[in-house]
């Protein structure tokens, strides 16, 4: 754990994370427009505490997943993702869906199992989709949709266009075989300018109950893409400013390049695991006490209200309108109708079989 | 006899196997400090220490090889596969490997591996969690296959296995962990290729496996209570071996064969007992065997389709009719409709 | 129409449809470069260039993948694998994300995507080279599975599979490459599921593919000659979808059907056929249905074993012959005995 | 190509490995030992020219790799392996069975498929074994033996012995997940001191007709095992003394301390990938014929001529024994018979099914 503790010792972290952002001379710009995003934050939160809540209530079912404490580094990337950039992700997708701009009704629906939903009810919590605003799903298996990732930044950019393709996995995903060879491959592909990829690691400390020193004979997760000549850096995923700066630059670069480049966003997530994830036997309430003292919706509130840009009666009204948003999104995927039974046999095949 | 859980049952074997042999070893993904998804494995790491009972990472390919290479070197890895859908990024090394690797050596080396976990159909886990796998891996010799349906099936059966010489498939059902029922006490052991004859019936044979056996037998009951048919129902216990034998004499009695699997229709587990049922019965069949399955479709997360996809009594209850042609045969979705576009 | 190699007939179909769609790409170990093991992509990567013809790493897992991300964002991708075998590394690949994406995403994605290489025993390449993956393909829901026997069907199931939107597994055979026969000029495309009546007949009805296709023509000419037995030979050409109708409709003329199958016997693709048929044509069904396997063993390497464990033309007569109850029933190995210890 | 010279430039690398040997304090007895071994790798490579001819002949069937050019790495390895440990291998295996000890005979009858094999003629050449000299294989998936290894170590140290395992592997088979995921487990399972693994690359420049530049993002392979946490080194793979004392000093330190190591041997294979592979597109006939100036032979006999240990009459009388072995092993293959027809149903299971 000794090399871990950048991340859970708060103090330390803010002040590391503090210069990036005084010597940014986007800052002002960063902060005005980053009102917008603390309050998308607050309403993925907000959504969040309200599919957990739906989960006991038996509306949900399955496996559920939550974002909560990993904000920053959904928003701060898709914040500088361009509108006709594509990206992928795993299980614990709902956030990203609402970054991008899914409507969170058509999200909750999704999770409530109802034709309304973002996958027509058919994928649930970890199959959203929202091809339309470039958001290629939700996988449930671990590193499963990495080589799709590699293989769709080849495409975009064979297709000639300067698009890129951001790929969100877990810090448990690189121990898999699918992130070894997708992410050789585009090296190699990279090298030619034919793969622009974002990778961005949300290292949020644990695969289900398994830290990443008991998993990865490695923790410095940076450090793993040099195997395949991929540059990558380690960030504080718990400040919004930091990790949007950071993804304004590579996205960049990768999309003038078509080089893939890597990210670790070291974070956290408050919640279990999974909603069966009672008793986290793996971690300590301290320990998560500890790292909810840099939760990236409070670091970027305390970070609005010093720039003058946020105050109690904003912040209040922000909640108020999360908390409506919230609830309209539960009103409407409970007033939605379940899939018709003729769904169950469309859309396995696209022709005829 | 005491009272178990299908859960405790494989639990206290595995710890009866664990303190009589310490080449018992357990591999698996959280199946330590995690206490397993499906707490199978609670508080073993406490008890056996980190070297028999190993955290691995999310890496299937790599930690069932690395257990076919323990088994190789005489220890006896328990593999935990922390459901079946993940198995198939081992696919490899269980089908090229475990399976084959006496074969190709001449016979120099013994694999005495067990796979173990949640095989099939959970609650809403949607396309890539809800597979039923035992058709992938049946096909393939070397291997054998066991799909309990009680907890004293998973004890015995699972004993058989980790005394055996040979890779197991051993297919337990999420859905099965919290049933109860008696298990013989003491190193009580369940031949594999012996399938049991669970309800004794003169009309028509049932055969189910796993989670389907219950349901099997809720259909018996209503085809003894609202149509006077008697149902004999068989389990076969085990895939690979399969005990065809005992299915073919059932059918020969009743003339008459159901057989019913989870998983998707073509090219399924109840193929080939179908059609081991009609070689070896073919002239006393009064009807053609009837399959009920799985909807040919991957799982929809939406509970109202997932209850069309998965097999209920009801669908048993009217194969048997048809096979009785007491009704006119009907194309049910779980019947395994053809998907359309 | 032109005479054309098997393998000539997938090769000037990948050259037609790649001048054709600018969308269509290669990707495979070897087949650029080295021009390809079974030199199918010979001259393609001069022809098309490294952004067309991609030689990949050793990463069947990887590479499989990256294709379905291509074809998710639109582009065509044909995917080589070196054999079959090497394709249960890409296992999960296949069965859970370019199979179920469609569906689990609501129906927002299609994947043009196809996997091509030679399937089943070449000779002497042992257990882990063997194998003929088919079954384990064909059980899956969104996959479309192809098992060209001529170069006429290699080049019209190929184009199909091209010009289509849904994953298919096409299935190749190293033993057919250098085949030669008559192929249709132009666009020549073969509709999936539609089983081709090869040989009229009305004695037995005889159902196999891909290589086998051949050996039971060979069977059948024996049978004509030898017994006076004019056996009818349907080839599916797909596994997935099955043209049942034919298969039933046959077999209910013939009353007697034989299926052939090169892989092992248990939970193989000839129980589903089998399975299929008698439920169609149980009442018009005189005998029941024949199944001609492999042996239920890995491939072993001595000539003499492998030439055992293959069904060979003589193993289809005698099981005919059975059907028509001309010979009391045997078990040959061909017909997939029970491994022994 | 460019990063590749120091291998195929014989000048180079001859010096190169000079001073390694000079230096090293065991040079004498290593010298006289080095006889014994020069004689092995002679009857190596003809043993290897005759499977060519016996294919050709059709005496052996499906696929035939030869070991001709790399003997220095196997023979390095395994002079200093110790007897009780054990060691995996890919299907380029015949020469590891002789050196391990296994009869020129029984190797030639396994690849004639004859009962008398040394896997009774149901593995052939990608799949022999000689588990009583603790050679476990024999294997014909790329990469596919490494978790069987890493597993295998990992029990013999569970077992309480000091034995090692050693894990022979070609430069193709690191793009595969097979090799990520174990490697990851060795790293882990040896910060425990519970992975007596040596892995050996054996980088002979091709994976079939792919380069290490075309299938590897970085042609330095000994780094890549940095991600696993594994000390990795690469050395000349054609000089047989310099493969054999860093053998010994690798062996050791693994059998001490319970952790993986990793050495990069950079050799060549002088034919084609498999019998198949007449054409060779991949590389000129330039290219080989260079590499060929270093035959590890050659090198070998050269050093123990200076060092006054060989001379004409020895090598002649060695290269006759050779021919003696070869030949004999080829009789007893064409006298043995086949595997009896019952042996096709026999080794499926161990316990009756
Ligand atoms: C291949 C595979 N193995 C196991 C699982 C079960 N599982 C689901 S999530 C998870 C942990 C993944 O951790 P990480 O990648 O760090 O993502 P996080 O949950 O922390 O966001 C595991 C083991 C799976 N879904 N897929
Ligand atoms: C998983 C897998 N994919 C493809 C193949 C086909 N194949 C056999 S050997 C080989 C090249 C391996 O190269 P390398 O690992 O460098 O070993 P070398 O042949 O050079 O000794 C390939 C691609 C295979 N056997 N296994
Ligand atoms: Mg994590
Ligand atoms: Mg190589």
């Amino acid at each position: 754990m000794v090399e871990r503790t950048p991340k859970t010792d708060p103090v330390k972290d803010a002040t590391s994370s503090g210069p990036a952002v005084a010597t940014s001379p986007r800052q002002p710009a960063d902060l005005a427009s980053a009102v917008f995003w603390y309050r998308q934050m607050v309403i993925a939160r907000r959504f969040e505490e309200e599919t957990e809540r739906a989960f006991r209530r038996g509306k949900i079912g399955g496996y559920l997943h939550v974002y909560s404490g990993q904000e920053a580094v959904g928003a701060g990337f898709l914040a500088e993702l361009r509108e006709d950039d594509i990206f992928f992700t795993a299980y614990r997708d709902h956030a990203q869906a609402l970054f991008r701009g899914a409507s969170p009704g058509t999200v909750m629906a999704e999770l409530f199992g109802k034709v309304t939903g973002l996958a027509r009810g058919k994928g649930g919590s970890m199959h959203l989709f929202d091809v339309g605003r470039g958001f290629y799903g939700g996988y449930g298996i671990v590193g499963g949709h990495i080589p799709l990732a590699v293989g769709a930044a080849y495409a975009v950019r064979y297709q000639g266009t300067d698009r890129v393709c951001l790929c969100f996995m877990g810090d448990g995903a690189m121990n898999g075989g699918a992130f070894h060879e997708a992410l050789n491959m585009a090296g190699l592909w990279g090298a030619e300018g034919l793969c622009p990829l974002v990778v961005v690691v949300e290292n949020n400390e644990y695969a289900m109950g398994t830290s990443v020193a008991r998993s990865s004979a490695v923790t410095d997760l940076a450090s793993r893409f040099a195997q395949y000549a991929i540059p990558a850096e380690r960030l504080d995923g718990m400040d919004f400013v930091a990790v949007r700066q950071a993804a304004a630059r590579v996205i960049a670069e990768v999309r003038a390049s078509g080089r893939p480049r890597a990210v670790e966003a070291v974070t956290y997530r408050f919640s279990g695991h999974g909603a069966a994830d009672v008793f986290q036997p793996y971690r300590t309430k301290e320990e998560v006490e500890r790292v909810r003292l840099r939760d990236p919706i409070v670091l970027l509130e305390r970070r609005l209200r010093e720039a003058g840009l946020l105050d109690d009666a904003k912040v209040a009204t922000i909640h108020e309108e999360a908390e409506q948003v919230v609830q309209e999104a539960v009103e409407f995927a409970e007033r939605s109708d379940p899939p018709p039974p003729e769904a169950l046999y469309t859309d396995v095949y696209a022709d005829e079989p | 006899m005491a009272e178990l859980s299908y859960r405790d049952a494989i639990r206290s074997t595995l710890i009866e196997e664990m303190d009589r042999d310490p080449s018992v070893v357990l591999l698996g993904e959280d199946i330590g400090q995690y206490q397993g998804t499906f707490r199978v494995t609670a508080d073993l790491l406490a008890r056996y220490g980190p070297r028999r009972v190993i955290d691995t990472p999310i890496s299937e390919l790599g930690f069932v090889g690395a257990a076919i290479g323990m088994a190789m070197l005489g220890l006896r890895p328990v593999v935990e596969v922390m459901t079946w859908n993940f198995s198939l990024l081992a696919f490899d090394q269980i089908v090229n490997n475990a399976a084959k690797v006496r074969y190709f050596s001449g016979g120099q080396v013994d694999v005495p591996l067990v796979i173990r976990g949640p095989n099939g159909a959970g609650v809403q886990l949607s396309a890539q969690h809800s597979q039923s796998v035992e058709a992938f891996y049946a096909h393939v010799p070397g291997l054998k296959v066991a799909v309990p349906a009680t907890p004293a099936e998973a004890k015995g059966l699972l004993r058989t296995a980790m005394r055996g010489r040979d890779p197991v498939i051993f297919l337990e059902h999420a859905a099965l962990y919290s049933q109860k029922g008696e298990v013989p006490d003491g190193e009580f052991a369940l031949p594999f290729g012996q399938a049991e004859i669970v309800r004794r019936g003169r009309d028509v044979t049932i055969v189910a496996f796993s989670r389907m056996l219950g349901v099997a037998l809720e259909a018996a009951d209503r085809l003894a209570r609202d149509d006077g048919i008697e149902a004999e129902v068989i389990n076969p216990r085990t895939l690979r071996p399969l005990d065809t034998r005992t299915l073919v004499e059932s059918a020969r009695r009743t003339h008459r064969a159901v057989v019913v699997q989870e998983q998707w229709r073509p090219y399924g587990a109840a193929a080939e007992i179908a059609a081991s049922i009609t070689e070896g019965a073919f002239d006393l069949l009064d009807a053609p065997v009837e399959r009920v399955t799985g909807a040919d479709v991957p799982m929809p997360y939406a509970r109202n389709l997932e209850l069309l996809a998965l097999p209920h009594a009801e669908d048993i209850v009217e194969a048997a009719r048809r096979a009785l042609y007491r009704t006119g045969p009907g194309l049910r979705p779980s019947d395994g409709g053809t998907a359309r576009a």
